[in-house]
């Protein structure tokens, strides 16, 4: 195996173009090891991005909104106070991806490009209509997250395609999101299913808002129904009973180990329904 | 040697003639279980994949030498394993 | 002369510091894989992706043809002609003509790195003629099922049963047609327990080294080193006595270290690599597809009940999987389930199946957690039908000191009643339920193991003790031990040193299981310290120049007794160890038997739960252990053995399970899956120890390492019915199953 | 398959060794550096039997590259007492018997020491929640927490 620690993003796509077999990108590593030691990932090429500046890096773009370093782990998320004033939803999501220990190396790139359909923090991106930058032999290019995910397992990025920075929108005034997944385990799970909502209020009305969920369907799913429930509701109960029912049609889940496919769709309804009033009372400002 | 009083479990009467409680003549665990097979020879092969033998309520594994009386309760029970 | 009828203790029943503390919590103390030898290789193992297929031919070549690579076996390098358990014991180490189960293994390499015995193993090339496979118990002991092994009935099984059913069980007593007449309720109901594991966090691992002149050997993390000595023997055609094993300290076990896996395989490879010693350590899929899991269980029970609550009659059948081999514990399971309840009328019927899945070992109170569930269960239900305090009803019908156990014998001395009578008036079963919150009462049992025993131990020449045992210190037995020993010499605790050791050093032990090691090694150890004491009084005597038999043991020094009392100040386990070499030699003590006196113990859960009517989540709220243990030596060891059994219960109840695919595979081998309960997920564990001492052990003892394990199941599947007015029958009780049976019961 | 040279800091000692790019840290602390007090119990970063610090934040060995250790500083169970002196989480362990097998113990300690910089003062809750990582299948943790509260407060009286 031919390992790579590349100091720029350029170089990064370029060696990865060139390398014959498997590569992987290595950034927190806590899926990439976990496939190598099973054996059923075995590289031929390994290209390590932290040596990378900037990757580390979490700062405030001109615009208000946040630039996420790909090497950031969940814990150094969870430790930046304003970030976590922004955006809990993104961080709470990613904060619930493993243990402690995992949390110390896992990063929201990481978690996307797994292509997981249970990603815990995907949701929370998607929702926050948050994008990537990506760095490809053509150039540099931003693309949604949602656009990201292909299948379980499988991203849309091609051959030499590195994505370089994480691109979170400013959060704005009145606004508010949030993520719960659920597991059988208080931690160290994977989610049966997901729902990040993010929303804006004027007064008590919901102006604008963004539905995903997560574990009911081949890829993380954004819902526009089920934001065309809350939009102009007050979070009333027929707007909850709108989200729930649009949220639980949207899922098109499959039974497994982890649960059947009527529960994940149960379940989805019930989070949506849980999550919507957090992100409600964050969008107000209401004490959590 | 006296005759002692032995309780099977249900499942070997079929190799005892329909009998649950049989009668022995023996004087300790070991002779007890050697006069049982004499009997009904095939309690051999269930004997030989583990027994245990209750004796006044104590399970007892691997005491062929401990002695035996008529006054004894005796349950044969299949050998006692632990995690 | 020693005393033997000591009352008032000095030492037993406190709570010193365990002797092996220090090591283990500054990383020094050595595990199954912590070690390493000159010349090492690193061995790997080739398992089967096939739950049950022909294996028509192995091709090694290219694994040999590795750089690196220094041996290769298959089944073809092991001896044959091995029957019974012994040939079982070899097919499960390595396949023969099939392979059994997903996981089961086909070859084993060992190489210079172990990452070349990796690449070697993906090398090896395998034809597989995929046969049908069976991995459900009910599907298993269908007559049509695929047959796992022709001709592995024992005798116990009449003619005409289905091809999978290996074993037949059955017993009773009494009339229960008569007694369900007698009933003013009677319910029937079928009950399910998925497979389990024991999940210890230490992976089997172990370096052995086996020359072409048939020595060897072996360090390994193990419940029991003379079983891996016979076992291993036994597999390859070794002189037991020239194979030494060494017990390493062991991450756990819970019955699942009481057996070989891949230990055989290192030493075959290392004799075929001219004895270069080869360490394997499992990793933890492997741990999953390939070791220790229990049996799954499909169970119908039927009670009849009074309407003041006596129980008339029951009739429990039982069938359960233990994998692609005999030994599935239903019979242990019958034999328990009834076991807390003074009853007539019974009737136990037991079916052992064989599966593909991987071979069964032991898990703590083997059997008894599955018997409890279907019986605790439908006790609790009717208890609910017929608005009567389940507390009550137990305690109504609960077995005494000389009541008959539902299993044949009476009873001895039992402490079911006092541990009853003392959960009774626990403060948790006054807590007020808010809504969604239930509680759920059961009781466990189990037997407890005597096993053969053998313990050495010797003064020192400062008056210090050392004890040699044979039984691995798993939850701080060498702390019980010690204390015990202490007690008995009338020594400081600091000045014993429990030594668990190989088998070069000790005659047979079995392992440290059925919660036999404080029982049985803390007995013999007792006696070996006795022996110790009359010796010290002989040389006291001889030095007196008085009768031995009148110089008596105080306070750990020889005094002298009767006519002679006071005639010379006491003489000091000291100044008698100081002087042993010139008073007649060394002084020790031995002890070997399989000791008698074995007292069961009885136990009582409690458990507060709450459901979230929208997902089918069960939170433990509370929850209680209440046992007997005859005496606590060590009590803090006493509650960890309580709260740890409690622990694996909740997980066995909640979320743990084997989960099988249409594909005969294991879906979840990894600890992402494999759900255990993690810290987050539980409360404290209230725990309080009983004690009704047991005469046949000096100092009271009871075994107390099982029956916690056994009563969390049914007692969480009658908390849930409190909570939501379900019952559930099939463990886990998932969130998913819970959802589903609340719907179902809106319908 | 060339191996790579690293050069790193564990328990304050300058170390080096030779890695195959695909050993993890875990790996090469084991098996390279003769430090087995952090164990291997899954491989996969589920049981937290591995933790180590590595710059000051808890990560399981067996999840990081031990190329990957190249420049950094890393404490491990074997660092925890200073000479003869055991940390107070250490000392409360074996008073508390907050241990049966002592497998998952060198891990749960690394684990309780970081959460204890971070956090002097934890609730049960927070304990529990951030030790949900590290496995222990003999105590049913009820002990483990009870020490790792009890060092807390012990160590809050000292400071």
């Amino acid at each position: 195996m031919d390992f790579h620690t590349p100091s720029s993003f350029e170089d990064a796509s370029k060696r990865a173009a060139e390398a014959t077999g498997l590569t992987r990108f290595l950034a927190g590593g806590t899926d990439v090891l976990v496939q190598m030691r099973s054996g059923t990932v075995l590289p031929d090429t390994l290209i390590d991005l932290k040596h990378i500046p900037g990757t580390q890096d979490i700062t405030r773009t001109p615009d208000g909104g946040w630039r996420i370093g790909i090497a950031v782990s969940g814990a150094r998320l969870g430790d930046h106070a304003d970030l976590v004033a922004d955006w809990p939803g993104v961080v709470e999501g990613m904060e619930l991806v493993g243990s402690t220990q995992v949390q110390g190396r896992a990063t929201l790139v990481g978690n996307l490009c797994n292509g997981s359909p249970a990603a815990d923090s995907v949701p929370g991106l998607v929702a926050a209509q948050a994008s990537v930058e990506i760095t490809g032999l053509t150039g540099v290019r931003t693309v949604p997250v949602e656009d990201i995910p292909a299948g379980p397992g499988k991203t849309t990025l091609s051959p030499g395609d590195v994505i370089s920075g994480i691109l979170i929108p400013p959060r704005g005034a009145h606004g508010g999101d949030a993520y719960q997944r659920f597991t059988p385990r208080t931690e160290m799970d994977i989610a049966v299913a997901g729902c990040a909502i993010s929303l804006r209020v004027d007064g008590d009305t919901i102006t604008e808002a963004r539905v995903a969920v997560g574990a009911v369907a081949p890829t993380v799913r954004l819902v526009p129904d089920a934001a065309a429930a809350l939009i102009g509701s007050t979070l009333d109960d027929t707007a909850i009973d709108a989200l729930v029912t649009a949220v639980r049609a949207a899922c098109n889940p499959i039974d497994d180990k982890r649960g059947t496919a009527e529960f994940r769709t149960d379940v989805a309804g019930v989070l949506a329904k849980r999550v919507a009033h957090i992100a409600y009372s964050r969008a107000k400002g209401d004490a959590q | 040697m006296s005759e002692l009083t032995v309780h099977l479990w249900a499942g070997l009467r079929r190799f005892t003639g329909g009998l649950e409680v049989v009668t022995v003549e023996a004087s300790s665990i070991g002779k007890m279980l050697d006069a049982l097979v004499e009997a009904y020879p095939g309690l051999g092969p269930i004997f030989e994949a583990g027994i245990s033998v209750a004796v006044d309520g104590e399970i007892i594994n691997g005491g062929r030498h401990r002695p035996l009386a008529p006054s004894n309760e005796i349950y044969l029970m299949q050998r006692i394993k632990g995690g | 002369m020693p005393k033997d009828d000591i009352k008032e203790f000095r030492l037993v029943g406190t709570r010193p510091n365990r002797p092996d503390g220090l090591d283990k919590v500054t990383g020094r103390a050595r595990y199954g894989a912590d070690i390493t030898a000159p010349g090492m290789l690193w061995g790997a193992v080739l398992r089967s992706p096939h739950a049950h297929a022909k294996i028509l031919k192995i091709d090694t070549s290219k694994a040999e043809a590795l750089t690196g690579v220094k041996a290769v076996v298959t089944r073809a390098d092991f001896p044959t002609g091995l029957t019974g358990e012994e040939w079982n014991l070899q097919e499960n180490t390595m396949a023969g003509e099939k392979a059994l189960y997903d996981g089961h293994a086909i070859a084993a390499v060992a190489a210079t790195s172990s990452l070349i015995a990796q690449e070697a193993v993906r090398l090896i090339e395998v034809d597989y003629e995929v046969l049908p496979h069976v991995t459900d118990v009910d599907d298993a002991i269908k007559p049509d099922a695929p047959v796992i092994r022709e001709g592995a009935a024992d005798a116990s099984v009449p003619e005409g049963m289905p091809p999978n059913v290996v074993k037949y069980f059955e017993f009773g007593r009494g009339d229960t047609a008569a007694g369900f007449k007698d009933a003013d309720l009677v319910m029937e109901r079928s009950f399910k327990t998925e497979a389990t594991h024991q999940g210890y966090i230490e992976p089997h691992a172990c370096l052995g080294q086996l020359g072409a002149d048939g020595k060897g050997e072996m360090w390994v993390c193990t419940q029991g080193q003379w079983f891996i000595r016979q076992m291993c023997s036994a597999v390859l055609g070794l002189n037991a006595a020239q194979l030494r094993v060494t017990p390493s300290e062991i991450g756990g076990g819970f019955g699942g270290k009481t057996t070989i896996f891949m230990e055989p395989l290192s030493l075959a490879l290392s004799q075929k690599a001219g004895g270069r010693p080869v360490k394997i350590v499992m990793s933890r899929s492997e741990v999953l597809r390939a070791t220790g899991p229990t049996a799954s269980a499909s169970m119908d029970v039927k009670i009849g009940m009074t309407k003041d609550g006596k129980l008339t009659a029951a009739r429990a059948e039982f069938r359960m999987q233990g994998g692609a081999f005999p030994g599935a514990p239903v019979d242990m399971a019958l034999y328990c389930c009834l076991a807390p309840y003074k009853i007539e009328n019974v009737e136990h019927i037991g079916y052992d199946v064989l599966a593909n899945r991987p071979k069964c070992a032991a898990y703590r109170a083997p059997g008894s957690p599955m018997g409890a569930f279907a019986v605790e269960s439908l006790i609790d239900e009717m208890c609910r039908k017929l608005d009567l305090d389940p507390m009550e009803v137990r305690l109504k019908n609960a077995v005494r000191e000389g009541d008959q156990a539902s299993y044949g014998p009476t009873f001895g001395s039992i402490g079911l009643v006092e541990v009853l009578e003392a959960t009774a008036k626990h403060p948790n079963l006054s807590v007020p339920l808010g809504p969604n919150q239930g509680r759920g009462v059961a009781s466990g049992y189990w037997f407890n193991h005597n096993g053969e025993t053998s313990v050495s131990m010797a003064i020192s020449e400062d008056g210090t003790a050392q004890v040699s045992v044979g039984t691995p210190d798993i939850g701080g037995s060498r702390a019980s031990i010690a204390l015990m020993v202490a007690e008995t010499l009338g020594i400081a605790y600091e000045d014993v040193r429990v030594n668990v050791v190989e088998t070069g050093a000790l005659g047979v032990n079995e392992p440290t299981h059925g919660s036999r090691a404080t029982f049985a090694t803390g007995k013999a150890a007792t006696i070996a310290a006795r022996a110790a004491i009359k010796e010290m009084c002989r040389r006291a005597a001889n030095e007196w120049g008085i009768d031995e038999e009148a110089v008596e043991w105080v306070d750990g020094a020889a005094q002298p007794a009767g006519p002679n009392a006071g005639d010379y100040p006491p003489m000091s386990i000291k100044d008698i160890a100081k002087n042993m070499g010139s008073t007649g030699g060394p002084i020790s003590g031995h002890h070997e038997s399989v000791p008698d006196g074995v007292g069961a113990s009885f136990g009582c859960h409690v458990v507060d739960v709450e459901v979230d009517p929208e997902t089918g989540l069960t939170k433990i709220l509370r929850y209680l252990v209440v046992q007997d243990a005859g005496r606590a030596i060590h009590p803090s060891y006493v509650e960890g053995q309580y709260q740890g059994g409690a622990v694996q219960g909740i997980g066995w109840a909640l979320n743990e399970e084997y989960v099988y695919g249409k594909d005969g595979r294991l879906q979840n081998p990894i600890f992402l899956d494999y759900r255990m309960p993690v810290a987050s997920d539980l409360p404290m564990i209230d725990t309080m120890i009983v004690e009704v001492p047991n005469p046949g052990h000096p100092f009271g003892v009871r075994g107390v390492g099982e029956t916690g394990i056994t009563p969390p199941l049914p007692a969480i599947a009658n908390a849930i019915q409190g909570a939501t007015g379900v019952r559930m029958s099939h463990l886990p009780m998932t969130p998913t199953k819970v959802l589903a049976a609340l719907k179902a019961s809106q319908e | 398959m060339s191996k790579i040279h690293v050069t790193t800091v564990v328990n304050g000692d300058e170390v080096e060794f030779l890695a195959d790019p695909r050993e993890t840290l875990l790996d090469c602390l084991r098996d390279h550096l003769g430090l087995t007090g952090s164990k291997e119990g899954c491989g996969t970063g589920d049981c937290g039997a591995c933790s180590v610090t590595v710059d000051g934040v808890l990560v399981s060995s067996c999840l990081m590259l031990g190329v990957e250790a190249q420049g950094k500083r890393i404490a491990t169970i074997e660092g925890m007492a200073n000479g003869e002196e055991l940390h107070p989480l250490q000392r409360q362990f074996v008073e508390h018997a907050a241990l049966q097998c002592g497998f998952c113990t060198p891990g749960i300690l690394v684990a309780a020491k970081a959460l204890l910089e971070k956090n002097p003062d934890p609730t049960e809750t927070e304990v529990r929640y951030w030790l949900a990582g590290n496995l222990c299948r003999c105590t049913g943790y009820d002990k483990i927490i009870r020490a790792v509260m009890d060092a807390a407060s012990e160590m809050r009286g000292a400071a």
